[in-house]
């Protein structure tokens, strides 16, 4: 099995190519049914080569395949080599896994787009640079895999570009990961110039020999976490992200959540021989893990729309994917991202089945007891919800613990910031959930988003600024929304299974319940927390208590309200009511204007930065522009400064 | 001894001098035509420091082809295209324009005079390469070298002829229509070229 | 004479000729400047010619002087097709593009 | 004594022409020789065959110039024989010079295929035009081989003649004129420069050949070398001229925007190529026991070009001029190569250069089609809904602009790559730093005009404008563009082996 590593990649690529040459002849659904074809096709070879390598000593496990030389010039050589280790296997296990489910949903959602199998071209484009950047065994395929995600996620961005909102977003998401970009072509050629390959297998060697200077390895860590924060969307520039909702919902689901953005933590687990020489690095991404985590969490409170919510979401999880790396804590990094994958992908093709029943409204105010007309949608909604909100036993409750007991053992202030924002995660989880699946059917009420829930915390977002999954919405009052059919819920149903056990994969219990952290050991090394059996289960009890807070924070809030006034009027409930109030004018007052900030601060500075960027550079060439008159004269007169200039250089040196 | 070097240094003044002014006069002066006047003075004062140099063949094709051929195209563009006027340079000049040129000008001067000061003397002493220097020869020298040393770059100027010649046809070639892009040139007979066309 | 004096005087030619391309804002004139600077250049050869006593810069005159004829023939060429249009322009009027 | 003077320096003797060996000139001779042919069938023809002989002709003479190269890169790699130095060393052919010559053939085949329907569109029909694209390539073939720092100076005046004559060509568009004229003055001010600094080189070493130049500063040292420098520096200023390097490049968004657009590819493609395989020859090779000296300014210069090259082109809403402006910038990221003044960095700057070639080349085919009739259609808005109008033309175009902007899986890519490895070499961080910086500012710019094409819908509708019609000699033009810069973005490994091989040597003729 371990001869066919290249087929992983080559499937999804045959698939593309395919596409491209005959897609509009296959036409709705047959192209679909290809590109599903291709990429479960890869996932059965990924699940070969893992069978093989499972069978294996752990110091055996490492396929290395090279194709052929790709750059053959001089000193600076790079190879088009595959890398199939148990890290890379296990990101390809869910990058084709779900990509396959995605796919499979994709063929439901995207019926009737007059660009279907164009659709099915660039996610199949995408699977093929998700795999090359993952499989490559340099930093060049990994960057060369890592711009082809980048291109496809613009295209499929701004896939309905007749909207310009849409294709400013593309082009912000764009524009973003070029910043990143430039970061990690730096960090390439101080890895190229210190090592002197860039080889993964020859940059950890190096790395272990100590051949690395510590000056060297912080820089080079700081540079690839730049490149990080953009693919991954972190503090600063994560702007992009929550904008790239604009996409066919069946992209948001594959791209910004299970796989692209998780590309930036792979990069670093991946180099974590750098980072473990790095020094201070590593608490710049731990610190800025985790303040992405908080900050992400309280936007995501004020937001409305129902993908803008699992957008701020998954930039918030993503946080503390970044906290588990900068603790120097890979597995639980790893172990969280798969799970993530697992229940933010449930999650957002739940809100897509949810969307797509809803006559394409997004605006979660418009929502309420969906669960009635939606039940397959709604239970494994329900599932992903508790999977997040770190309730046991579903999957995110073991994987975050994790990254939490590694936080703990780090540094407290990390461990607060990162309980606090579980809060906040299980808080804007549940209200999401009770707004949705909950309550009164509010779209009955012909004028519920204009009168508006006036006193209510989330009056802010109105409908008109939320970007939206499809072109045209008209959501009228007697709607009847209807299950979506069974290519959409095959996939829910999968991964709410996969939502429910994911955390089988590393149980804390016993040395032999660790499956992921003795899998990935070849590659990570053995890292141990420090943190005793009592002080593990203390803090997993205040997870889970804080979690519950949550949700009964959103329950008293968001669901207790909706309840019919002859059933509220009971004293018992009279505390919900007080809480009620209190959040209410909490979120009215301090905590509104706070939330409101914080949202403002995301609009106003970090997008401006990057504005502001483009701007400077506009303002300098208006001034440069002022010198080029068009006038021969003043040509002339350029190229004589230049010629004294240059003479007034050579009489200087010759003088000394 | 010391007459033929007061000799040598007068002539030198004087052909240096017609040169100067000759170049000041092409740079100073309004009328375009007095402009290639002072430009012939100019040639004609290189010519004299040809002579004082014992490039006498230089010399001669210097105001052949100088003097003589590009001088009086020049002044053949200027009757043909009516420039002679200084009225049409009563714009002329900025002070500013002026003064930056002039200060560039004479920095280039300054630079190239001071870099030269700095190397002249490594610049004397005999090692010629193509071949030495004969006063009364100069001719079959500088014909010798032409076809030895020098035989590639002779063929190659053979393509620049056959360039100006194809230039010159493409350029003076009627334009096929109307003007395209109507230009905001400040127009001294507005429209001229259009109405031509129409006509 | 020391050759110095001439190539000096190149130098100061040159220095006048490209100042004069720099003032002055006739195609045509600014046109003269160009041949004034080959013309300082032409000294110079000649000079070096001498000190070295080398015939190699006498040649390369001569070759200047057949640029310079091709250069005129093109040139004004040029210079003829812009001024056809509009006679007595300067080239400061020439700024249809800019920016 | 007159007599013996006479026969000291053998005056009386018979002439000894040099030998000129025919077959290691092959590709500068087919290309001249085509053109004079060229010239006397145009005064001979008439009437259409006039008209359509010149751009397939062009074509003709130019391929069989690349193929005469082929045998003779093959013998200059022979290490028994080895690249020579012909004509009295006046000319060396070497596979460096190979190389240039091929890659500016290559342009002259693109740009007369893309011209064919250009020319006619425009009423500008006749043989000239290819003439003086094969006249120009013969120039900047010789300077891509100049032995002699006065042949190569006579083989940029007869490449930049010939361009001069081409961007003033369109009769009808006085900015195409008024764009010739800014070049000629200009050009004609950068060759005073230029020819001052071969005078005061000539002074410092009694030589204007390379050859000679080299062992003359290989034997001694110049303790004062004044008259060195000044020729170093104004010969600079020439050369950074001609490629359009910052602060010399003003001329150069005025000329790209004002010339024909067959004739803008060309000059971005093959007279850039040209005048930095001189620049290569001249410094990197001849000069380079100068090399610590003249590095900081080619450096500077670099920076220069790349900064203001990225800058300025965001602010314009010209295509072409925000070409031309990138075409600064790409001209940075070349001499990036030059200041390498390394083996790496020369093989760096050729395959950046044919890269560039294709990429340009492909851009202003499309350029070309999308400017319609009258040249005039260059602002940003003609290129509005392109994607839905001319849905082929707009993904071609996309990619030649990604290509430029660095993105992998092209060309251009590479390109970027190799020249900041050959900087990274050198130890020059800062260079490569910059590069990559302007490299991201240049990207807004590509994108503007990706935007414009996909995203932006055309506020006139398309029907007041016709439809485009792609000639099939543009059609060939962007394939062949399309497949380099794809084909050689994925599988570089021929080109880079090529551009590898392809350093300039000084060989010594036969006893001298």
């Amino acid at each position: 099995m371990s001869a066919l590593v290249w087929l992983i990649p080559a499937l999804p690529l045959a698939g593309f190519v395919a596409l491209v040459v005959g897609g509009r002849r296959l036409g709705d659904p047959w192209a679909g049914w290809l590109a599903t074809a291709a990429v479960g096709g890869s996932f059965l070879v990924v699940l070969g080569v893992f069978a093989d390598l499972v069978g294996r000593g752990a110091e055996a496990r490492s396929i290395h395949q090279e194709l052929f030389t790709w750059i053959p010039a001089g000193s600076f050589q790079a190879s088009m080599g595959l890398l199939a280790d148990p890290l890379s296997i296990t990101m390809c296990l869910f990058v084709t896994g779900v990509g396959s489910l995605i796919h499979l949903y994709a063929i439901g959602y995207m019926h009737g787009d007059e660009k279907f199998s164009k659709f099915f071209t660039y996610l199949n484009l995408f699977i093929f640079s998700m795999l090359m950047l993952v499989l490559g065994d340099n930093l060049l395929l990994t960057f060369l895999g890592w711009e082809g995600v980048g291109a496809c996620s613009y295209f499929l961005i701004s896939f309905w570009h007749t909207d310009p909102a849409n294709a400013s977003a593309g082009k912000k998401a764009f524009v973003t990961n070029r910043v990143g970009d430039w970061g990690f072509m730096v960090a390439t050629f101080l890895v190229w110039t210190s090592v002197g390959s860039i080889g993964y297998l020859d940059i950890a060697n190096a790395a272990h020999h100590g051949e690395i200077a510590a000056v060297t390895a912080t820089a080079i860590a700081v540079l690839f976490f730049v490149a990080a924060t953009g693919k991954s969307a972190q503090l600063p520039l994560f702007v992009w992200l929550p904008d790239a909702m604009a996409g066919p919902t069946p992209v948001s689901a594959l791209i910004h959540a299970a796989t692209m953005v998780t590309s930036g933590v792979y990069l670093l687990v991946r180099l974590n021989p750098i980072l473990h020489a790095a020094g201070w690095a590593n608490d710049l991404i731990a610190w800025v893990g985790v303040a992405t985590a908080l900050v992400a969490a309280t936007v995501a409170v004020t937001q409305n729309d129902i993908k803008k919510v699992l957008a701020y979401s998954t930039v918030s999880q993503l946080g503390y994917l970044f906290l588990a790396v900068g603790t120097g804590n890979y597995v639980a990094a790893i172990f969280h991202m798969v799970t993530h994958a697992f229940f933010k992908a449930l999650l957002f093709l739940g809100s897509g089945s949810v969307i797509l029943g809803m006559a394409h409204e997004q605006d979660m105010r418009r929502y309420g007891n969906l669960r009635k007309y939606m039940p397959i949608t709604a239970g494994t909604f329900i599932i992903g919800w508790l999977a997040i909100a770190g309730v046991p036993p579903f999957s995110g409750f073991w994987s975050k613990d994790e990254i939490l007991a590694g936080a703990y053992a780090h540094n407290k202030v990390m461990l607060a910031l990162g309980l606090i924002t579980a809060l906040l995660t299980a808080f804007y989880m549940s209200r999401q959930v009770f707004m949705t699946f909950f309550g009164p059917e509010r779209w009955r009420e012909a004028d519920a988003v204009a009168t508006g829930d006036g006193d209510h915390a989330d009056a802010h977002d109105s409908a008109h600024d939320s970007a939206h999954d499809d072109h045209a919405h008209h959501l009228t009052p007697d709607h009847t929304p209807s299950e979506s059919p069974w290519v959409m819920t095959l996939p829910l149903v999968v991964l709410g299974a996969l939502a429910i056990v994911g955390g089988a994969l590393n149980l804390p219990f016993t040395d032999s319940t660790k499956v992921l952290e003795h899998w990935l050991e070849p590659v990570v090394g053995v890292h141990e927390l420090g943190v005793e059996g009592a002080t593990l289960v203390a803090l997993a009890a205040i997870a889970v208590v804080l979690g519950l807070v949550g949700i009964g924070l959103a329950g008293a809030v968001y669901l207790a309200r909706r309840i019919p006034a002859s059933t509220v009027e009971r004293p018992e409930f009279g505390w919900g009511l007080w809480i009620d109030r209190g959040y209410a004018a909490f979120m009215g007052g301090p905590g509104r204007a706070l939330f409101d900030a914080i949202s403002r601060f995301d609009k106003a500075v970090i997008d401006g930065a990057v504005d502001g960027v483009a701007n400077a550079v506009g303002a300098a060439g208006a001034v440069l522009r002022r010198t080029q008159t068009g006038r021969v004269r003043n040509s002339a007169i350029g190229l004589a400064t230049g010629a004294v200039a240059v003479l007034v250089y050579f009489v200087v040196r010759m003088s000394f | 001894m010391f007459a033929t070097s007061l000799v040598q240094t007068l002539t030198f003044a004087i052909a240096a001098m017609i040169c100067v002014t000759g170049a000041l006069g092409v740079v100073a002066l309004r009328n375009p035509v007095h402009n290639a006047l002072s430009l012939v003075a100019t040639l004609f004062g290189v010519a004299v420091l040809f002579i004082a140099q014992e490039a006498y063949f230089l010399a001669a094709i210097q105001v052949i082809v100088y003097a003589g051929a590009i001088v009086v195209l020049f002044l053949f563009v200027i009757m043909l295209l009516g420039v002679d006027r200084a009225e049409s340079f009563a714009a002329e000049r900025h002070p500013l324009g002026l003064a930056v040129g002039g200060i560039l000008g004479g920095g280039v001067m300054v630079l190239a005079a001071v870099t030269l000061f700095a190397g002249v003397d490594t610049a004397t002493g005999r090692r010629s390469t193509v071949g030495a220097l004969a006063p009364s020869d100069d001719l079959n020298r500088i014909g010798r070298a032409l076809f030895t040393e020098y035989a590639f770059a002779f063929e190659l100027t053979s393509l620049l002829l056959t360039i100006a010649v194809l230039g010159a046809v493409l350029l003076s070639r009627r334009a096929s229509g109307p003007p395209i892009d109507l230009d905001e040139f400040p127009a001294e007979e507005p429209d001229a070229d259009a109405e031509e066309v129409e006509a | 004479m020391s050759p110095n004096a001439y190539v000096l005087l190149g130098a100061v030619l040159f220095g006048i000729g490209a100042a004069g391309l720099l003032i002055r804002r006739s195609p045509l004139v600014m046109f003269m400047c160009i041949e004034l600077m080959l013309n300082a250049v032409n000294v110079t050869f000649v000079a070096f010619s001498k000190m070295l006593n080398d015939v190699g810069g006498q040649v390369v005159v001569f070759f200047v002087l057949v640029v310079a004829a091709a250069e005129v023939v093109v040139g004004l060429g040029i210079i003829v097709a812009v001024m056809r249009r509009r006679s007595g322009i300067s080239a400061d009027d020439l700024s249809l593009m800019k920016g | 004594m007159f007599a013996t003077l006479l026969q000291a320096t053998g005056a009386g003797d018979k002439l000894v022409t040099p030998e000129v060996p025919w077959s290691h000139l092959a590709p500068q001779l087919i290309l001249v020789v085509g053109a004079t042919v060229g010239v006397i069938a145009a005064a001979a023809l008439r009437g259409r065959l006039r008209r359509s002989v010149g751009a397939v002709g062009a074509a003709v003479v130019a391929g069989a110039a690349i193929v005469s190269i082929i045998p003779l890169w093959h013998r200059v790699s022979n290490p028994a024989q080895g690249p020579i130095s012909a004509v009295n060393g006046a000319i060396g052919v070497d596979r460096f010079s190979l190389f240039v010559t091929a890659l500016l053939c290559a342009a002259v085949i693109l740009a007369s295929f893309t011209a064919e329907a250009y020319l006619q569109r425009e009423g500008l029909d006749g043989p000239e035009f290819s003439l003086l694209l094969l006249l120009a390539a013969a120039g900047g073939s010789v300077m891509a081989g100049a032995n002699d720092l006065i042949v190569m100076f006579i083989g940029i005046e007869v490449l930049s003649l010939a361009v001069y004559v081409l961007a003033a060509m369109h009769a009808r568009r006085i900015s195409s004129q008024e764009s010739g004229l800014k070049y000629f003055l200009l050009g004609g001010f950068a060759s005073a420069f230029l020819l001052y600094g071969i005078a005061l080189t000539y002074g410092a070493t009694g030589t204007t050949s390379l050859l000679r130049v080299q062992s003359f500063l290989a034997e001694r040292v110049l303790t004062d070398d004044g008259l060195l420098l000044g020729g170093l520096a104004l010969m600079l200023v020439g050369f950074a001229f001609k490629v359009g390097a910052v602060p010399f490049h003003m001329w150069t968004p005025d000329v790209y925007q004002g010339a024909p657009s067959p004739v803008t590819g060309f000059m971005a493609a093959a007279v850039k190529t040209a005048a930095f395989a001189g620049m290569l020859r001249v410094f990197v090779v001849g000069f380079a026991s100068y090399a610590d000296l003249w590095r900081p300014v080619v450096g500077a210069l670099a920076i220069a070009s790349l900064v203001v090259g990225a800058v300025m082109s965001v602010v314009q809403t010209n295509v072409k001029r925000m070409l031309a402006y990138s075409s600064i910038a790409h001209a940075g990221f070349v001499l990036l190569g030059v200041d390498a003044a390394s083996a790496e960095g020369t093989a760096a700057s050729l395959f950046y250069l044919a890269a560039y070639t294709a990429m340009a080349l492909g851009t202003f085919a499309v350029v070309t089609v999308v400017g319609g009739s009258g040249d005039g259609a260059h602002t940003l808005d003609a290129y509005r809904g392109l994607g839905r109008r001319r849905p082929g033309l707009a993904l071609a175009m996309s990619l030649f602009l990604l290509a430029q902007a660095g993105t992998p899986v092209t060309i251009g890519f590479l390109a970027k790559l190799g020249v900041i490895r050959a900087a990274i070499d050198a130890d020059q961080w800062a260079l490569a730093i910059v590069a990559m910086l302007t490299a991201v500012i240049s990207t807004f710019m590509y994108l503007r005009i990706v935007v414009a094409m996909y995203f932006a819908e055309s506020e006139s509708e398309s029907d007041d404008r016709g439809e485009l019609r792609i000639p099939w000699g543009v059609g060939v033009t962007i394939g062949v563009a399309v497949i380099a810069t794809l084909v050689l973005g994925v599988v570089p490994g021929p080109l880079e082996h090529l551009s590898d091989d392809a350093l300039p040597v000084l060989v010594a003729v036969d006893g001298r």
